[in-house]
């Protein structure tokens, strides 16, 4: 089962990585996405995997029985999925105001932080 | 988007979630459920009501900004855990008490206080992206 | 002994209290300040001059007071003949100084800073010379560069005296971090912290491997502070400063804390053949070449800081000549440079000031106009040269004596040391002779004596030099012959009289006199003669200095925009390149590659179903070319996720990630109607190929690794607690909720902090406009917190 | 909810069965205030009024707290408190150990001074758009960083910290800040999102997130290559949050486009929480695959020091000069992590403190400078030395402070520094120091010529606006901590090497954490 997991993973992030090189601000947001997505379910199978049954104690009993699923990676990525979905909402409207600011989405012409070509600093005293 | 149709079913369909919400809110703790996903639901509620009667007619409705909403959550959640300071334990830990109300036992604790104040963040923060963003549609 | 501790270390502070006094005292009173400032070096002086019997007597006083126990730094002094020597150069002339500045720089607007720097610098420098730990010599040391940095470029409005400001502190600053390397190298040899220490441990340090290292670092910090060359270049050019400071920092202290450092060191790292070969070597040539580019100069500052270059050549050679009485000659010569050139220094000071003018050329038959001012020019320059009766004639004697031993080594040195000194002797005449000789030239400013406050000064400067030869025998008994004795690291006495014995030595002066004469008289021609030298050697470093800055900053830039290439795929490129590197070298290098897994043959049906719809959403996401298709595509690959993670007994997980992938949905939605995606992900081939390796390499990575992680062995414990105690402790059923809210809560408020941020920031995105922009200029905010 | 149980459970297998003490609550205290802080500041934000009455004495009573925390630690050691009363390592433990209590302390003193700046260089739109609860949450994260005891926990800590920089950094929307946005927060998300997956992997491989359990096991672990795969993803992300070479990018990109005191709080505070993660993660957890990867840290460290310091030399704007010297200090403090034994994490930590100190004051004073010359330029900047003689003593200080020499607070380190790496012959990494230190001193003292005491070039228009005590009292009192550390460096160097001794050798954190060896 983990390895089906495993190779999936490697899926995930060779799309996300791929995705992340490009030139284009939009994509590498798709990116971030699916990175977000692979980071998810590679914390899903570093705590083991069962089938099925979800961590909830049934009613009549005290603790949970063994089958059951591990709560605690569900537990971190409850937590990491909400973060990433912030991030990823704030990076959309960041490339948003990118693309009306800086009239594009190509990395490669955004250069207002960093300009081309700046002149020497002065070489006097 | 704008249809009289959305325009006639959101305010019921709003409504319903809200409700809805506060159920998947409340019964987190034993069944799938908890504050994350009773925010969500409720701020898709908002969001579904913004987009359907516009932005001011949601603001007006919840009165107050959707990020004070947040903060409050945030500070409800923060305090929850600082109440233990009274009781001479640790930072967050779980106090339960059972007050009877009119016969009925009813148990009330710092973890639900805690999960409510989640709950107020999801909704405040996420509806405040929401609307902020369909707000600019009207620009 | 506790009550003279105390004192000792108030003297050496005194200078520091004062120069916070300074710009307060002379806001105050004027000029008439300086009275009040020079108190504290005289009173420091007084001190030190109190200390002379006990170090007469071969006593060495110690004291010190913890500092940083930690680093086992205490900060501690210790006065030997060498230090006390130093100590009282550096009060008494400072004193003299201080006075001087009183006059020279009155009614200057900036004169309290002045003050400031300069009683700044002298504490400094005091500390250097008493220094025990190596710690506090550094920090002293380097003191003394930032002083000297603010002093030479005081007249900051011009640009030279910037330039030569920036000149000094890089190369005084590069010599200060080469000391730093070889002290803490003597300490890690040694083991030792404190200079007066490191003689117990001489010969292990003469044998230790890292000898040659350290020596070589230490000299770096050494020649740069006393201008040897090739790093000369720097103290001629910090003649950009007021008067004062050439005088006193540039010829008679600052410069010479090279040479103490050599001093100090050759008991414990002397008479090896690196010492004996190097410091002669650079000695000798800093002394001619300092004297020929000196005769060449009319500039009457730059003749004489050229000959301190040259004089501070003739001590290292002498430091590191390794024969007898080869160290007195040093120590005569050290005190009787630092009264003679202090002394002409300010002469040459107030001939500028009161005629507006130091270029010999203009100058002329000034005798009658500055009697006072010609009398100690004549002393000064008659010391210099060598004449009987000054001290610097002993110091002569001493040095010719020291080297005429016969062999080639020393032939080779005498000579040098002859020529080097008959050019002094020519030079020293010019100074002192030329502006008050001859008839009268006009000058810029109407020549007269200058007031009290500058002539006082260099005249008892050069009285002392006077004295000093004809009462040799005090000044050997308390002054020359500790100090000597501190040098050689063993008992010396210098006996060395005013009257001239029949000898060699005579013979040589005699030689120097009679060329220094010579050249003398046919100034111009030398003058000449040096300049076509010059100008056949070429340029010098001082030129190189300007092509080092800017072909460094050149350099800068050009390796800047090479690692800060400012384009977004070049930074993720790098970034995913060593991401792969990292997950794919350890399992590869430590030939630990997980186990060859069998075919999941467990999988069922409809779990493959997902997962296979899972990675087609991926391939349509990565074909998109339009916005639709890649919300749609980035859809199903999420909503497959959450399936997956509801088949695998997540609920809550599951529910999350659907209304998560749905509102990402819509948000996306709603800004992509805004947003154009190109239609195809312009990379040519060659790029797509690049970009596909390293994405693959990284996805082959990540799965290697957690193949890897999953088949070690997995220690449950922190679930089975979650599992037993989560009903029945924290009255919860759904553990996952539990941990968020109880368990783990702290991460879950953390969370909740972190979406209340990114609302606001989602808002302060959208509405914050920029405003039009004026201009780079950091607009201030006059209106306060009002609105 | 279901009713109590009935049957009788021993709570003691589940829960510190220890009373609490009040002190115990110092290590949340300042977390806590400061979520607080930025809730309420949340609620009344439209009361712009209020904002600064709420948040400067806030960050005094941090000051306060972290004050009082640093001072127990030294007094009695490490100690800790589970949130939740659950036993360690099931619930979230909170440890104050000397070095993390010592960066709380020195964030807290900055993080005053920058708020005490911000009431004069933030304006009503910044203010209304959230500035002081993003400094607010800002402060929550770093000083959760800087205290937690759990390795998720130490995440989202990071995350809160980083989101909340992502609010500050834009705040004001010109074109460079949302420029440099970009990259800041594609960069830094890959980063942080690194150091998630290697705690899943951690996860994966040891069962446990609490980091002093960690510390217990991973001498056990005999797997050379994932633990050595682990330990240097863990490097990546945090080479990458600290802005090591080769990825820091991000920095210099932008870290001049946001206020000024917004770079000061960045540049003081945000890559020291990656090195304080690096040392924490480094040193105490995985001490046997540090040594492996040192050639790799030092490497890094080398040429982080080196190009930091040229990057300063090549640039115009003063504000991107900083930013390359804080990528010089960083390369510092990697410096002695790779070196590692007492005198180099010790160095390294004492660096890291001078740092967050000096590169506050550093971006402080450029402030002011730009106030007073009219630009941010070395091309237009001058006349400063004449027109605010105090700017230019403080410049001084700070400029000298940055380069390493006497007698301000960036020597000790150095020192320390050098000692440790010829001590191990790395002479190569204390020529890199040497170097880095030599080419930092030409950048600035350039810096000082050109701005300071050059005259204003002709035809740089100057519109300067009047010095007001909420813009110096905050640079004067940092220059003020730069001089009396150089001068008196006992405290901080004594109590440096405790911490670096307390990291090397956790058996007072362990033992905080598990006072009774704990469950196994």
């Amino acid at each position: 089962m983990e390895t089906v997991f495993s190779v999936l993973i490697g899926f995930f992030f060779a799309a996300a990585v791929y995705l992340m090189l490009s030139k284009h601000s939009v994509r590498i947001l798709l990116g971030i996405a699916i990175f977000g997505n692979g980071v998810n379910l590679l914390l899903f199978t570093a705590g083991r995997l069962t089938r099925e049954v979800p961590p909830i104690i049934p009613a009549g009993m005290d603790t949970l029985p063994a089958t059951a699923a591990n709560p605690l990676p569900q537990a971190l990525i409850l937590t990491a999925i909400v973060i990433s979905f912030s991030f990823f909402a704030f990076l959309l409207v960041l490339t948003y105001r990118g693309y009306q600011e800086l009239g594009t989405d190509n990395t490669d012409e955004m250069r207002f932080a960093e300009p081309k070509d700046e002149p020497l600093p002065p070489l006097g005293y | 988007m704008n249809t009289v149709i959305l325009r006639t079913v959101a305010p019921p369909i709003t409504a319903l979630m809200l409700v809805f919400s506060v159920f998947v809110l409340l019964r987190g703790h034993n069944e799938p459920g908890g504050g994350f996903i009773g925010g969500l639901i409720a701020a898709s509620a908002l969001a579904i009501y913004g987009i359907a009667h516009g932005v001011a007619a949601v603001r007006l409705a919840i009165r107050f900004h959707p990020m004070a909403i947040a903060g409050f959550g945030l500070l409800l959640a923060t305090l929850s855990g600082f109440v233990s300071i009274f009781a001479g334990v640790p930072f967050m830990t779980g106090l339960w008490i059972y007050p009877s109300l009119f016969g009925v036992e009813v148990p009330l604790a710092t973890v639900i206080s805690f999960d409510i104040g989640v709950y107020f963040v999801v909704v405040g923060a996420i509806a405040g992206i929401a609307l902020t963003l369909e707000g600019r549609e009207e620009d | 002994m506790a009550d003279q501790t105390a004192l000792t270390l108030l003297c050496l502070f005194l200078p520091v209290l004062a120069a916070l006094l300074a710009p307060m005292a002379i806001g105050r009173f004027g000029a008439a300040g300086s009275w009040l400032l020079a108190l504290a070096p005289a009173f420091s002086f007084v001190h030190f001059l109190t200390l002379l019997p006990q170090i007469a007597d071969g006593a060495a006083i110690t004291g010190g007071y913890a500092w940083v126990p930690s680093l086992n730094l205490s900060f501690s002094w210790f006065l030997d003949g060498l230090s006390l020597t130093f100590a009282l150069l550096i009060t008494g002339i400072g004193t003299l100084i201080v006075l001087y500045s009183g006059g020279y720089m009155k009614g200057h607007p900036q004169q309290g800073r002045f003050l400031c720097f300069i009683l700044l610098f002298m504490g400094a420098m005091l500390g250097l010379v008493v220094s025990d730990s190596f710690l506090m010599l550094f920090v002293y040391w380097e003191l003394t560069s930032i002083t000297s940095f603010l002093l030479i470029g005081f007249d900051h409005e011009r640009e030279a005296a910037r330039r030569a400001a920036l000149q000094a502190l890089v190369v005084t600053g590069l010599g200060g971090l080469s000391l730093l390397a070889g002290l803490i190298f003597l300490w890690n040899m040694t083991g030792v912290t404190q200079l007066s220490l490191l003689v117990n441990v001489d010969d292990m340090l003469r044998e230790s491997p890292f000898y040659l290292t350290a020596l070589l670092l230490l000299l770096g910090g050494a020649f740069t502070k006393s201008a040897q060359f090739p790093f000369h270049f720097w103290l001629p050019n910090a003649m950009e400063a007021p008067t004062p400071v050439s005088a006193y920092l540039h010829s008679a202290t600052m410069v010479k804390a090279g040479v103490y450092l050599l001093m100090r060191l050759n008991p414990v790292m002397g008479e090896t053949p690196a010492w004996e070969i190097l410091l002669p070597f650079f000695g000798g040539v800093t002394l001619i070449a300092g004297t020929v580019l000196a005769i060449r100069q009319t500039d009457l500052k730059l003749m004489l800081a050229y000959t301190t270059m040259a004089s501070l050549g003739l001590l290292v050679m002498l430091t590191g000549f390794g024969a007898p009485h080869a160290v007195e000659a040093a120590a005569l010569y050290l005190v009787a440079h630092s009264l003679f050139k202090g002394a002409l220094f300010m002469v040459a000071g107030l001939i500028d000031h009161e005629c507006g003018s130091r270029d010999v050329a203009q100058l002329g038959g000034l005798r009658k106009a500055m009697p006072i001012t010609f009398g100690a020019a004549l002393a000064a320059a008659l010391s210099m040269g060598g004449l009987p009766l000054f001290f610097g004639f002993l110091a002569k004697e001493e040095i010719y004596y020291a080297l005429a031993h016969g062999d080639l080594r020393s032939i080779l040195f005498l000579v040098v040391a002859v020529g080097g000194n008959a050019l002094m002797f020519a030079v020293a005449f010019a100074v002192a002779l030329k502006p008050f000789l001859g008839p009268k030239v006009e000058t810029p400013k109407h020549a007269h004596e200058g007031p009290f406050l500058m002539w006082f000064g260099p005249a008892l400067l050069a009285a002392l030099g006077l004295f000093a030869g004809i009462f040799s025998a005090v000044a050997h008994r308390f002054v020359s012959t500790p100090m000597a004795s501190a040098v050689a690291g063993q008992p010396t006495v210098v006996d060395i009289s005013t009257v001239p014995h029949i000898g060699m030595p005579l013979l040589l002066s005699i030689v120097t006199i009679v060329l220094g004469l010579l050249v003398y008289l046919q100034i111009d021609r030398a003058r000449a003669l040096a300049v076509r030298l010059l100008e056949a050697i070429g340029s010098g470093p001082d030129r190189g200095f300007d092509h080092a800055v800017a072909g460094l900053v050149r350099l800068s830039v050009a390796v800047t925009r090479i690692v800060q290439p400012g384009r977004l795929e070049i930074y993720l490129t790098v970034s995913f390149i060593l991401l792969a590197l990292t997950l794919l070298v350890p399992p590869i290098v430590y030939g630990e590659l997980p186990d060859m897994p069998s075919w999941p043959s467990d999988v069922l049906f409809h779990e493959w179903a997902f997962v296979i719809l899972a990675l087609l959403g991926l391939f349509a996401v990565l074909r998109a070319s339009d916005r639709l298709t890649a919300i749609v595509s980035l859809g199903i690959q999420g909503f497959a996720v959450a399936v997956i993670f509801l088949l695998f007994g997540a609920a809550d997980l599951s529910f999350t990630q659907f209304m998560v992938e749905t509102l990402s949905v819509v948000i996306l939605a709603l800004v992509m109607t805004r947003l154009r995606l190109s239609p195809t992900d312009h990379r040519p081939l060659g790029q797509l190929l690049f970009d596909a390796a390293i994405a693959i390499a990284c996805g082959i990575g990540f799965t290697l690794f957690l193949l890897k992680a999953t088949q070690g062995p997995f220690n449950d414990y922190l679930t089975q607690f979650f599992n037993t105690y989560s009903k029945v402790v924290a009255h919860g059923a759904n553990v996952v909720n539990v941990i968020i809210v109880d368990f783990r809560g702290t991460d879950t408020l953390g969370e909740i902090s972190v979406v209340l941020i990114t609302g606001l920031a989602v808002l302060a995105l959208i509405r914050v406009k920029a405003k039009p922009r004026a201009d780079a200029v950091p607009a201030a905010v006059e209106e306060g917190a009002k609105s | 909810m279901a009713a109590p149980t009935t049957a009788p459970i021993d709570l003691s297998a589940a829960y510190l069965m220890a009373p609490t003490a009040l002190a115990d609550w110092l290590v949340i205290a300042p977390i806590g205030l400061m979520i607080l802080l930025g809730a309420v500041l949340m609620m009344v934000r439209h009361r712009l009024h209020l904002h600064g009455w709420i948040a400067i004495p806030g960050l005094a009573a941090l000051v306060l707290l972290d004050g009082m925390l640093l001072w127990r630690v030294v007094h009695h050691g490490p100690f800790t408190m589970t949130a939740g009363r659950w036993l360690p390592p099931f619930g979230i433990s909170f440890t104050a150990d000397l070095f993390g209590a010592l960066m709380a302390f020195v964030a807290a003193v900055v993080a005053l001074a920058a708020g005490i700046y911000a009431l004069r260089d933030i304006d009503a739109s910044g203010r209304r758009y959230g500035f002081f609860p993003f400094l607010m949450l800002l402060m929550a994260g770093v000083t959760g960083a800087f205290l937690t005891g759990d390795i998720f926990n130490l995440y989202v800590w990071f995350e809160v910290l980083l989101i909340s920089s992502f609010g500050l950094l834009i705040l004001g929307s010109e074109r460079e800040q949302v420029d440099g946005a970009l990259k800041y927060a594609i960069l830094n998300l890959l980063g942080t999102t690194l150091f998630l997956i290697a705690v899943g992997y951690l996860y994966a491989i040891f069962g446990t997130l609490n980091m002093a359990d960690i510390a217990r096991q991973a001498g056990d672990y005999h797997g050379t290559a994932p633990l050595m795969t682990l330990t240097a993803l863990f490097v990546l992300a945090f080479a990458m949050k600290a802005a090591a070479f080769p990825v820091n990018f991000w920095l210099p990109a932008s870290y001049h486009t946001p206020r000024i005191v917004v770079s000061a709080l960045f540049g003081g505070l945000l890559t020291k929480v990656g090195v304080y993660a690096l040392m924490r993660v480094m040193v105490m957890l995985f001490p046997l695959q540090r040594e492996d990867l040192s050639l790799v840290i030092a490497v890094s460290a080398a040429l982080s020091m080196v190009l930091g310091a040229l990057g300063a030399l090549a640039q115009s704007d003063l504000r991107r000069m900083a930013g390359f010297a804080v990528i010089a200090g960083i390369g510092n403090v990697m410096a002695g992590v790779a070196i590692g034994g007492p005198t180099g994490v010790s160095g390294a930590i004492l660096y890291a403190l001078h740092s967050i100190v000096t590169m506050t004051a550093l971006y402080l004073l450029i402030g002011e400078a730009a106030r007073v010359g009219g630009s941010w330029s070395l091309q237009t900047l001058g006349g400063i030395y004449r027109k605010a003689p105090w700017v230019a003593a403080s410049a001084f200080v700070i400029f000298f402070a940055t380069a390493g020499l006497p007698p301000f607070s960036g020597l000790w380190p150095k020192i320390v520094l050098l000692k440790a790496a010829l001590d191990i012959g790395a002479w190569w990494l204390s020529a890199s120091i040497l170097f880095s230190a030599f080419i930092l001193t030409l950048a600035l003292g350039r810096v000082f010529l050109l701005a300071f005491w050059r005259p204003q070039p002709a035809g740089a228009a100057v519109t300067v606006t009047t010095g007001t005590v909420e813009r110096s009292a905050p640079l004067v009192g940092l220059v003020a901590i730069i001089v009396f550390f150089g001068l008196f460096p006992e405290l901080p160097v004594r109590l440096s090497q405790e911490a670096a001794i307390g990291l090397a050798d956790p058996t007072a954190y362990i033992q905080s954490v598990f006072p009774t060896g704990g469950a196994e």
